[in-house]
Formats: structure tokens, C-alpha cells, sequence
């Protein structure tokens, strides 16, 4: 893969939020980046959570956990794998909750400072992690406000970064303050867990899941929010999710996890427009094209975004024009044609080549299309029979035909 | 007397209660000194001496205790009084008036006694009935009190409607039935030992109070309480 | 119903001894409890079967090995000797000793169950809230064994005020010292002053039922919420 | 609204599902239908889960759930509404875990058994149900074989439509059986409590959330498998979701709850197609087409759905020509045009009539247009300005470009 | 060691009682402590202080009592009297009655705790998979109160097997009838009979030991599940 321009966007935004090199390694795409590379040692823990792990239950499960990782420092790495694949137990392992396996060389750092090694153990208590539990697992005894007092009394006093007052709000959870978890329901539940592990004020968020028992709507409105939260107050996020959608949305970087092995790991938006890596199974690839803001129709509550000469209009949000903006574009938003329709709806259509093209293994009657405007790579999903009829090939020139568009950040 | 007042500790036999209350109430009185009294079985009060227990007088319900404690030196030999004699009498709750002692035995339905082994008014009962050669027959309706005092219980409960209690008892509380006395002949003399223990950091007030209870109006008062005339001194070939 | 002074001066005794005995022993056991709620060790068994060995003799035998371990020629005795410390038996705080020995394992049972019935759950959340493991206990242990802790100070309360065999032999039956409520109770059945005997049994009954009625009264409003807010 | 064909069509499958009239009664939309409408009194409970409850909570909180339903007696009925709505407490009144609230005219009957009125308690134990608890509530001393093992011992005897081994396939818990609850992964248990429900063999199946904590793959496994199931076994499902996506794709008919009460209520087509209901918040609109397989293609791997005289392709399955085919049309997928282009990869192109437009109220940059294939209704989601520039009216004439399509059934 | 018949006799009896008494209280127990556990009256708080009642009298007060009232003069023993039924005081099913009493607080209690910590949902699931009430209790309710089951045998094994006042009192130290071996051992100790006292109490120890022991061990077992499979 060439050292693309978005690519060298993307990391330049990384670079920014970073306030320094973002380390990576990816042991199965193997591609290098612009980012410096690094082979990390044990001896050497570099900027970013380093984890090294190998961890077995006991008893009878065959399960276990082996891997070795360097995570950004900043932003949301989702943690994604199927049911079992050992997400949970590798976020329970970086916030001390599992104990080491004996004679292991298990290693885990955060920007440098030492949580554990063969030879050392910060305890959990003394990780400054937050951390929201699969199941919640409010303390029963205490009302959900007590819970909330709980983490407040024993928060870092020294980067108060989020308010109480904020998370109430956002999470909407005032009216049901004073009840005892028993009597709370389970996205109620859930969201007084996720205020919990915020009001500690740490400086990593682990999160199993915290969405899966709220409705789209209470996601559209938390999602953003933990975006810019983490954002600003400069924490990285460890994100468990079974929802593509959910980690394309949220996260910069991503590990996907099998059988307690990493399957891959990188660039979010690297990994997913790979084709034939292992999201083959999951219906939505999607892509990011970075840029700048160009034009703005209040009236019709339009923007565009200008990259590599070409535009694209997306829903008016908050940014001014000049502003730097990711827009996601979804394999299946996009069709191709060979000349631009005027008389369509479709008010996006872009001028690209044709890069790659590739069946799908699980459903024959598609294939996967990799175009380039410019030098963006997007992805369009079509009907094999259209590519069959439209008689695409490599380096043909089309226009795609974009339907609608999600604004990332 | 000019001396400040000091306190005697007194152990005493559970079934001396009693008469102990009153007699040291009196010895107060005269003397101006005081006395804690502490209450137990004999056994217990002889394993707690033996331990150490800080009395200074041990009055026992027997006189084999304090001779034991006299040979291992625990207590004075020459302190050693028969400060009293237990006398027994048969308790029956619902007997006639002309039936024997004997009769009384055999009529009744279960019959209490004080177990032979810890109590001498147990030991004294079991003699009673073997020397009236009813032994065999009253064997199975035999319930034994831990002490005189769980005797007597038993009689006064309504569980057992016969018992060999101490006169004492009988004496302490109104009773329903009939009282029958066991002759001295029956049994060996229940004699109840004193001493003074060797340990004892008030000996001098320990004579005082050995003198006080071997005073003849004491032993008379004593007697009011339901036991027997008592020999001032055990006899010499006891040991 | 007259009480003598006698009778005061031991109803007061035996309120120090089980208030002092529950309180040391909530204490003691706490630890004791806690390990054996949470160690995979093999001495789990064993220790468990030590704890409970104070119930199965009769009290007044287990004064009297008591008795033979702390008097002078015991060994516990001739270490205190050597150190200085007074004597145990026939004082106070032999009483204590001893009451604390024989209720034991009342107090470490119920503290013992409801620490197994909490879990790791709890605790994992809290330490990942930086509650150190003192500050878990505090915060989260003690509230959730709120319920256990009532049954052990209960079994430990009542069971030191009727405990009667071992007092009588360890303590001695010594006025103001020794002498607790129930030995004086005893004193009065066995001298056959029944009508005294009654009366305080009977203020006895009625003073430990209020007593423990209002500690159930606690325990019925702590389970409430717990029911309620029962685990996930 | 019309008696369209497609709602009679809808009715007419509802018809033969039931084997009888399919009883409905909306208190919001009030819709008349073509089903006979009853307006249902507590003495004459009629067929189909007849629901009337007024509960409330003990302690502080002041919610109370107040409604009066009558369900479907076959297929899925969906549960939908934010969280903290009362779908829950639903779930556990008809199964009989709450207990009444004194004096209330409580009344609860599954196809004309009673279950429960003022003076009547089915217990717990007696109502045939299969409870899939939120929180998967497996018994903790029990392995998961055994907690399956405690559902066979306990089934319905008489009517065992459900084996033990596709179950146990299906839902792919065939490695974890050995194991105890506490050591299995948060979705394991879910799986684990949806087989131990489902093993039961019940007449009714409550399912609150069941696959919330599983990852789409799964998901995509096991949708059809418990669709098919309680096709099959002629049981009704009542489903609590979040995800409006699997509510369309799973539901038959809908309940959308908001603070304890009714919101919304009805077929899920004739509700999410309503214009300006409560689902302006959700995003994906859709509808569904129905009609027979009039055409195959094996080697591109389509078939053709033929209504009202057009065809739509779509990924072929295992429908043969002449199967009935319902198929599921996002708005979000359909494109207007006023010309028919052949020249683009969108393969389905419909001749269409303006029938309504609407603005969002949340996002003013888009409508809502309402189109009619013959009489099959569509919903095109599309910017305001492609409205204003390509002069869209009502009874305008156009192509509806339709980019994907999902099969229900 | 030397054991006399007396003594074997004594053990067995023992043995018998101590059982018997176990395995009644664990019946009779079980429906107060899951009353007490579940009910939300005001009664609860009284009668939980009831069942603790027995504990705050010393046991030969409270053997004193249970004559009293089980005495042909008492309310009970003329109740039994009118029915037929024999007198229980001094009588084995005499000491199996006190013993009860006196031991019922500790198997109560353990019962109690265990079953509050189960909670409502293990219940409400059996209850869904068409588990009757009693079927709920056996295959739901018992595997999860294991612990608290144990608990309450060990505690209430081991007090009546100490225990000794009560059965002293009600019982009349009876061979064969009604001198359990903790009587025989006091008889040892009251009698100076040392030696022999030493030989019983260590064989006491000892069988108790190893009784306990193995109980607990099962409860060790137990834990291992119950904290791997804990609610989740
Ligand atoms: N305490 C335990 N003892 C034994 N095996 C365990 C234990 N906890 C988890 N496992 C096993 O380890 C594997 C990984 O579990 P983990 O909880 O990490 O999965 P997960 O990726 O979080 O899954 P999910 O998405 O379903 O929550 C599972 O197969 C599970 O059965
Ligand atoms: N035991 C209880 N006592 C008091 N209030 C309760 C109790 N259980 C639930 N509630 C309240 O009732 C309301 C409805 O709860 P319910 O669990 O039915 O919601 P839900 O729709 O299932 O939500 P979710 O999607 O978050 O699971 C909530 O506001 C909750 O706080
Ligand atoms: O006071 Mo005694 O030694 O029980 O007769
Ligand atoms: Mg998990
Ligand atoms: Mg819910």
C-alpha cells in the first residue's frame, strides 16, 4: 500500500491528538505507515498502552488469552471479536482484575509507566482506569447516586476533567438517582455504571459493551458526547463492541480478537477497506474520506467537503467552513455509473477509478469494488451482474454515486 | 476494732448457700471486715483451688476435698473443722401419712438423689438404700441431680415425686407432701469440711473467722438451718 | 420485684462482659472469617473444624481445661508469669478470655457465610474505583455483611450472656469480678430462692429481647434495601 | 388510509398464520384495517395474547406501566421503546413475576386460557411461557448443560417441537457445556439462557434483549433459526429490542412503549411507514414488498421478485419460482431519479408515483417521500435540495433506484 | 486409654442425640428460616429474637424452666398428660426436646443468611422453566444454600453434643438413657477423676475433629462452584 495522503491525514490527526509519535505495530497486515515503527521490547515500554499478555482460566475451559499489543495513546481503539473471543478478559487483565498466569512474561504499560511485569504488580486499585462492566455491577448496597459519590470521593482530584453535572445530563439518569440498582432497569443500569467509571477520572476508559442494552437513540446522543469527552480531556478509550457500526464510528484504531488470539489490528479505517480481511462476514465496510469544509447551505442544510478536487455535500452539522472533517462512506451507499445523471436525487457523484475488484466468497452475487478518487480509496458494493453488465474493469474511470454520508468527527 | 477493714473471700459448697449468707452477715457485723462469698460445687471449687483461685476459706460438703488439698499442701491441716452435718431426709410428694420409709421407696414412681459420685448427700442416699435393701427394686427409677440443689429440683418440679434431699432444703421453702427423716444409721455421716488455704494472704482474718464459725451460738445457728450437732474437731485417725 | 445489689451488681458485670466480648470477637473473627471465606488452602477444612472444636465440649470441662491451660503450672500461665502479665483465671478479663473462646465460632459462621455471599463482583468494582483493599473492606464488605454481622453479634451477645459453665469455672464465682447474671441466677436456684431467680430470668428474657429485637429491626431494613438492590 | 392491496396482503398473511382473524385493536394510530376490529372487554378475552395490566413498583420510584393489548397469537411481536419504558416490567407481568397491584382490574389471557384477572393467579410456574431474562439469569450452581438438563426435565411433553441438538448447533454452545455460569463470556450465558427458554417447549416465548450482547455474525445465524422456530411451532415470540433493524426485519406486529404506556401500536409496516410517527428519531425507515419469485439467476446468484407488474432483484436464497417472497426496502436505500439510466450499477429501477413528501423535523436537510409502486407503498429518504432542484410533487412520476434490498422471509 | 462400658454407652448416646437433633432441627428450621427470610411482617423482628431467646438463659436456668413447664404441674405436661403421650423429663425424647430448643438459634440463623443471599432470581427462572414452589425449594433452593446448610448441621451438632446443662437438668444423668458423654465427662471432672476426663474429652476432640472436618470439606468443594459460578 502506497503512503497515500489520507493515509498520512489520518496519522497526521493522530500526530495532533498524540502530542507525539503514535506507535504501532501490526503484526498481520504487516503494512508499514508513516507513523514511526517501532518492535517493541519488554524493557522498553514505549508511549501508548503496551500489553503483553498470556492468560489462562482455571478449571475446565481450554480457553486462552495470548497476545501482544501497542495501543495508541489517544482516541478509541475498539476491541471487536466475536461472543468468547476473550475481550472481556483482556480488559479485565489490564485493569488488574485477573491475576498473572505463573512464570508468564506478562507486560503491561501505560505511556511508560509500569502496571505489571514478570517481576511487578500494581495493584488494581492503583491503575488509574475506569472501567464499565459487561453487567454493570453496581454496588447493590448503595443508591445510584451513592454509587456516583462512591467514584467521586475517591477521583484523581488533580485532572478533573469531567462533571458530574455533564455526565447526569448526557446520560439522563437525574430522575433516577435515588433508586437502588435492583430497581433500575438494564440500560438504566448500564448508564449509571458508565457515569460511575467517568466521575473517577481516568487516564484509560475500558469499556465491555456499555451500549448494548441502550436504543439507538440514547447511542446517537452518548456516542458523541464520549467521543468528544475523551477527546478533550486526552484519555484513550478501550472499547468493547459486537456492532460494526458502533466501532467504525468510534474507533481510530481497532484489534479484532479470535479465540484469545488478535486476528488483525490497525487503522481502523485501513483494517476495514482492506478487502478480504476478515470483515468479509460483517455487511458494512465502510470508508473515511478526510477533508476540508468548503461550502455551507443553511437553507438546505447542506455542507461540502473539498478533497483532491472533488466535493461531496453531507448533513450540516456544527463545523465552519475551513474546518477539518471525516465523512464515512459505506460500501453499500455507494453505486457506480458510467456517466454523471443530473435527474437523479443522488447529489453526490464523484469521479473515480477503478483500483481493485473482488467477489465475495460468502455471497457470490456481489462483489466488492475499490475505487480511487483521487488517491481516497472508497468501496462500493454491487451486484456481480452489474459488474458483469457495466463490464468493469481495472483502471476504468466512473462516476460513483454516493447516497448518503455519515459525518465521523 | 482500729484495723482497716479487709475482705475475706469465702468459697462455699453450693448447699451451704444459705446458711452462709446469714452467718457472714453477722460476722460483718461484728467484725467490720468484709466477706465475698463464691458459690460452686465442691468439684469445681477444688479444681479452681488447686488453680490458684485467690480464697482464702474453702468450706466444702465433704471431707474428702479438703484433705485432699491438705495433702498437697494447698491448705493448713491444722485448720480443718467439720463446720457442719448434713442431715437427709426423704421428700414424697404425695405419700400417706402411715406408710414407712421403706414403703415410700418402693411406691414411688421415680425417686431423686444427688449423683453419689459428686455430692455426699448423694453418697449418703445410695448407702440409705442399699442398707434398706431396696437397691435393686428403686435402681431403674433413679434420676441423679448434678448437685443437692438439682435434686431438690426435680421433687419440687413435680418430675420426680420422691427425692433424698437435705433437711436444710426442706427447711428454706414451704413444701407440698411428707417429710420422712433418714436415722444417721442408714448412711455415713455426711460431714462437711472446712479449711483455710494455704495461699491465703488474710490468714490471721481466716482464723477469725474458722473461730467465728466454730463459736457455739454459730454452730447453733447452724443447726437452725436444718443440720446436725457437729464434733468441734474431726476425729484424729480421719488421716 | 425486688433486685439486691448483688443482682445489679451482676446484671452490670454481665452487660461489660458481652458487650466487650461481642465487640472483641466481631473484631477477632473478622479476619479469621475473611480468610477462611476467600483461601484455597488446604488448611481451610481443618482451621474451619478448630474454630468450631470450643462447642463440642461441655462448658464446664472446657473452663476446666481452661483453667489447667492459664493457671500457673499451664503453659499459657507460666508465659504470662514470665512476662508479667497478671493471671488470667478468677479476673475479669479471664472471663473474657474465655467467653471469647467458646463463642467463637457463633461470631466467625455468620461473618464466614455472608463474606462468600458477597463475591468478587463487588470488590473488583470498587478497586477498579482505586478503593484499596482497607478501604473495599470498609466501604464495600462491611455494608454487604451488614446482615451477617447482626446474626454473629446476636449469636454472640445472647451466647455470652446465658454462657454460664465456663464462667463458673474460669471466673469463680467472685462478686463484682466474676459473678455475671446468669451464675447469679444459678446461685439463686440452687439456694432455692426461686422467686429471685425469676425475676431476673425474666428480666433477663425481656431486656435480651429487646435487645435483639432491635438489632432484627436493623437487619429487616438493611435486607429490604438488599432485596431490592440485590445482585445483578 | 386506503385498503391497499399490500395491506390486505399483509393481512392475508397474517390470515393464514393464524388460522384465523387476527384481532387488533390501535389506540394511537387509529387505523382502520381489514382485520375485524373488536374492541375487547375483560369478560370476553379473546384469541391472541390479551394483555391489560396497571403495575407499579414499590419504593421511590414513580413509574407505573398502564396498558391495555391485544397481541397476536403467532409470530413476533415486538417490544420497542427507550430505555426505562417498562418493557421489562411487560415481560414480567405476563409471566407472572410480578405480583398485582392491589384493586386493579389486572387481566392477562393467552388464546382464550385465562392467566390472570382480579380474582384469578395463574402462578409463575403454570403459564406456559419461555423467559429469556435480560440479564441471561442462569442458575449459578448448575453447569450449562445442566441448566439446559433442568429445562428438559421440566418441558411440555406433549408438544416437543424444539430438539435439543439444533438448539444446541444453532446456538453454537456446544464447547461450553462443561462449564458453570461465572466462567463463561457475557454472550455465552445468553446463548446458554436462550436454549434453556427455548428447551422448555412453551407456548409463548418472552424474550427480553436476547441478543443484545452478541456480535452481528451471530445474530445473522440465529434471526432466521428463531424466526423459522417459532414459524414452525406455531408460537408466538414477544421481543424486546433496541434495534429498530431487528425489530423490522423480526416483527410481525409492534408495541412502542414510552414511560409505562402505550405509544404506538400495530403491524410493523403499516406503523414504520406511517408518516410522522415516533420513528422520525430512528433512522432506517423501511418497508416491505411482497409478492412471488418470478425469475432465477444461479449464475449471478439473484432472483427476481415480481409485484404489480415490476420486478426487484435480490440476492437469491432458497425460494424457488413461484414462493412468496416478502422483501424489506430501506428508505435510506432508494434514490429517485427522473429518467431510467441503464448505465448504472443500480439494478432496480421501479416506475413510481409521488404519493406524499414529508420534511423531517429533526434534519432539515432531508424528506421523507412516499412513493407508490402501483399500489405497494415506498418511503425514499432524500435531500431537500435533490427535492428542490429535481422539482419533486405529489402524483409526479418517477424512478425509484433501489441500491439494496434485504429478504425477510 | 481405657474407656469404661459407661462410657462406650455414653458415647453412643451421644451419637444418637446428637444426630437426631441435627437432622430434626434442619427439618423443623428449615420453614421458620425461609419465613423469616422471605416475610416482610412486623412479626419478623420478634420472632427472630424468640428463636435467639433460648441462648440468654444460662442452660440450667433454662433446664429449670423446660421442668417446670414440661412437668406434670406445667402447662405442656399436663397438655401431653391429657393426650396420652408419656412425660418427657428425664426420658431420651425428653433430650432430644430441650436439645432442640437450646440449639435452635444456631441452625436457624445459618439457614436464614443463606437463604436471604440466594435472592429472587435464581427463583423467578425456576419459576419460568415450570418449577413448582416445593420443586423450586428442593433443586433450586437447597443446592444454592449448601453453605448455610452446612453451617447450621456443624453448629448444631457440635452444640448438642457440648451441651450439657440443659440435658443435665432434663435429663436426670440417666445410663443408658440419658448420660451423654458430656455429662460423663463432667461426672469425670466434678469426681477429680482427671485421667479419665483427659481420655473422653480427647476422643471427644478428636471424633469431632474429623466429623467437622469432612463436613467442611464439602462445604470447600462447594465454594469452589458457587464462586466460579456466582450470579452473575
Ligand atoms: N472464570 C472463567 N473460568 C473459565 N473460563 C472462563 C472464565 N471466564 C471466561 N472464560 C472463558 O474464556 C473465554 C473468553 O471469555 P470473555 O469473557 O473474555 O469473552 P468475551 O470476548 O468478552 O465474550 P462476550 O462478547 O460474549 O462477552 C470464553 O470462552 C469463556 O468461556
Ligand atoms: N423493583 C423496582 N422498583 C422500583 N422501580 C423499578 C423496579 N424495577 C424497575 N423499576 C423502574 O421501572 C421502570 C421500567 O423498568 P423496566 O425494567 O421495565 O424498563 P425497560 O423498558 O426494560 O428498560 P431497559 O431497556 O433499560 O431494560 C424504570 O424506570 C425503572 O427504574
Ligand atoms: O454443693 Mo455440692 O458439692 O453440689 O453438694
Ligand atoms: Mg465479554
Ligand atoms: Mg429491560
Amino acid at each position: 500500500m502506497r503512503s497515500s495522503p489520507h493515509i498520512v491525514f489520518i496519522n497526521g490527526h493522530l500526530f495532533v491528538c498524540c502530542a507525539g509519535f503514535f506507535v504501532q505495530y501490526s503484526k498481520t497486515t504487516k503494512t508499514p505507515s508513516l507513523s514511526r515503527r517501532v518492535t517493541v521490547t519488554v524493557k522498553q515500554p514505549a508511549k501508548g498502552l503496551n500489553i503483553r499478555v498470556f492468560q489462562q482460566h482455571t478449571g475446565q475451559s481450554n480457553f486462552s488469552l495470548d497476545l501482544d499489543l501497542q495501543l495508541p495513546n489517544t482516541g478509541v481503539t475498539a476491541l471487536f471479536g466475536p461472543s468468547g473471543s476473550g475481550k472481556t478478559t483482556l480488559l479485565r487483565c489490564i485493569a488488574g482484575l485477573e491475576k498473572s498466569v505463573k512464570g508468564s512474561t506478562n507486560h503491561i504499560s501505560l505511556n511508560g509507566e509500569l502496571w505489571q511485569s514478570h517481576d511487578f504488580w500494581l495493584a488494581s486499585h492503583k491503575r488509574p482506569v475506569g472501567y464499565v462492566f459487561q453487567d454493570a455491577n453496581l454496588f447493590p448496597h448503595l443508591t445510584a447516586q451513592d454509587n456516583l459519590r462512591f467514584s467521586i470521593q475517591r477521583a484523581d482530584k488533580t485532572q478533573p476533567a469531567i462533571h458530574y453535572d455533564d455526565v447526569v445530563e448526557l446520560l439522563n439518569i437525574a430522575s433516577i438517582l435515588t433508586q437502588y440498582p435492583g430497581q433500575l432497569s438494564g440500560g438504566e443500569r448500564q448508564r449509571v455504571a458508565m457515569a460511575r467509571a467517568l466521575l473517577i477520572q481516568p487516564k484509560i476508559l475500558l469499556m465491555d459493551e456499555p451500549l448494548a442494552a441502550l436504543d439507538d437513540a440514547l447511542k446517537q446522543d452518548i456516542l458523541p458526547y464520549l467521543e468528544r469527552l475523551c477527546h478533550r480531556a486526552k484519555i484513550p478509550i478501550l472499547y468493547v463492541s459486537h456492532s460494526l457500526d458502533e466501532v467504525i464510528r468510534l474507533a481510530d484504531y481497532m484489534v479484532v480478537l479470535e479465540k484469545g488470539r488478535v486476528l488483525e489490528e490497525g487503522n481502523t479505517q485501513r483494517l476495514i477497506s482492506t478487502l478480504g480481511t476478515s470483515f468479509a462476514r460483517y455487511q458494512d465496510a465502510s470508508m473515511v474520506v478526510s477533508g476540508t469544509v468548503v461550502e455551507q447551505n443553511t437553507e438546505w442544510g447542506l455542507s461540502w467537503l473539498g478533497f483532491e478536487n472533488q466535493t461531496i455535500a453531507f448533513k450540516q452539522g456544527k463545523e465552519a467552513i475551513g474546518d477539518s472533517v471525516r465523512l464515512r462512506i459505506q460500501s453499500r451507499d455507494i453505486s457506480v455509473s458510467l456517466s454523471k445523471h443530473e435527474d437523479s436525487s443522488i447529489l453526490n457523484r464523484l469521479t473515480v477509478v477503478i483500483d481493485d475488484m473482488e467477489k465475495d466468497n460468502k455471497d457470490p452475487s456481489m462483489v466488492m469494488v475499490r475505487l480511487l478518487a483521487g488517491n481516497t480509496p472508497l468501496l462500493a458494493k454491487i451486484t456481480a451482474l452489474s459488474a458483469h453488465s457495466l463490464k468493469l474493469e481495472k483502471g476504468q474511470t466512473l462516476v460513483a454515486q454516493i447516497k448518503s454520508v455519515a459525518v465521523l468527527s | 476494732s482500729n484495723i482497716s477493714p479487709r475482705t475475706l473471700n469465702l468459697a462455699v459448697a453450693s448447699n451451704f448457700i444459705i446458711p452462709a449468707t446469714q452467718l457472714v452477715e453477722a460476722f460483718e457485723k461484728e467484725t467490720g471486715h468484709k466477706v465475698r462469698l463464691s458459690y460452686g460445687s465442691s468439684g469445681k471449687l477444688f479444681a479452681q483451688i488447686k488453680n490458684r483461685a485467690p480464697y482464702d476459706v474453702f468450706l466444702s460438703a465433704d471431707l474428702e476435698k479438703p484433705e485432699a488439698l491438705i495433702e498437697e499442701q494447698l491448705a493448713s491441716a491444722d485448720s480443718l473443722v467439720i463446720y457442719a452435718r448434713g442431715q437427709l431426709v426423704l421428700w414424697s410428694r404425695q405419700a400417706g401419712d402411715s406408710e414407712s420409709l421403706k414403703e415410700s421407696l418402693l411406691k414411688a414412681n421415680r425417686i431423686a438423689i444427688a449423683n453419689p459420685k459428686l455430692a455426699p448427700y448423694g453418697k449418703a442416699a445410695e448407702e440409705t438404700l442399699v442398707n434398706l435393701s431396696v437397691w435393686e427394686q428403686v435402681k431403674k427409677k433413679l434420676v441423679q441431680g448434678e448437685s443437692i440443689g438439682q435434686t431438690y429440683q426435680f421433687v419440687f418440679s413435680g418430675n420426680a415425686d420422691t427425692g433424698l434431699v437435705a433437711y436444710s432444703q426442706i427447711l428454706a421453702r414451704p413444701f407440698n407432701g411428707k417429710i420422712v427423716n433418714i436415722p444417721d444409721t442408714l448412711h455415713d455421716t455426711i460431714d462437711q469440711g472446712g479449711v483455710i488455704l494455704s495461699n491465703s494472704e488474710n490468714i490471721e482474718l481466716a482464723k477469725d473467722f474458722m473461730a467465728f464459725l466454730m463459736r457455739s451460738d454459730t454452730q447453733s445457728k447452724i443447726q437452725q438451718f436444718g443440720y446436725a450437732n457437729t464434733p468441734i474437731k474431726p476425729a484424729d485417725d480421719t488421716y | 420485684m425486688q433486685l439486691s445489689a448483688a443482682d445489679i451488681e451482676a446484671i452490670w458485670l454481665t452487660l461489660k462482659l458481652a458487650s466487650l466480648v461481642t465487640v472483641l470477637l466481631i473484631i477477632l473473627c473478622t479476619p479469621i472469617a475473611w480468610w477462611l471465606a476467600r483461601t484455597q488452602s488446604w488448611l481451610k477444612g481443618p482451621i474451619n473444624a478448630v474454630v468450631a472444636m470450643p462447642l463440642v465440649l461441655p462448658p464446664t470441662v472446657l473452663g476446666f481445661y481452661l483453667l489447667l491451660f492459664l493457671g500457673p503450672e499451664g503453659p499459657m500461665g507460666q508465659l504470662l508469669a514470665y512476662f508479667n502479665i497478671g493471671s488470667l483465671p478468677f479476673s475479669f478479663s479471664g472471663l473474657v478470655v474465655a467467653s471469647m473462646l467458646y463463642s467463637l465460632p457463633f461470631v466467625v459462621q455468620p461473618l464466614q457465610n455472608a463474606f462468600i455471599a458477597i463475591g468478587e463482583r463487588p470488590l473488583e468494582a470498587a478497586a477498579t474505583l482505586r478503593s484499596s483493599p482497607w478501604n473495599r473492606f470498609i466501604y464495600v464488605v462491611l455494608p454487604l455483611a451488614k446482615t451477617g454481622y447482626i446474626s454473629a453479634a446476636v449469636l454472640g451477645f445472647a451466647h455470652t450472656v446465658g454462657e454460664f459453665g465456663v464462667v463458673l469455672m474460669i471466673g469463680g464465682n467472685i462478686p463484682k469480678e466474676t459473678k455475671v447474671i446468669s451464675v447469679q441466677i444459678y446461685d439463686h436456684v440452687e439456694a432455692l430462692e426461686y422467686g429471685q431467680a425469676h425475676t431476673l430470668s425474666l428480666l433477663m428474657v425481656i431486656f435480651s429481647f429487646v435487645v435483639l429485637a432491635f438489632l432484627y429491626s436493623i437487619q429487616r431494613r438493611q435486607k429490604r434495601q438488599a432485596s431490592a438492590g440485590g445482585l445483578l
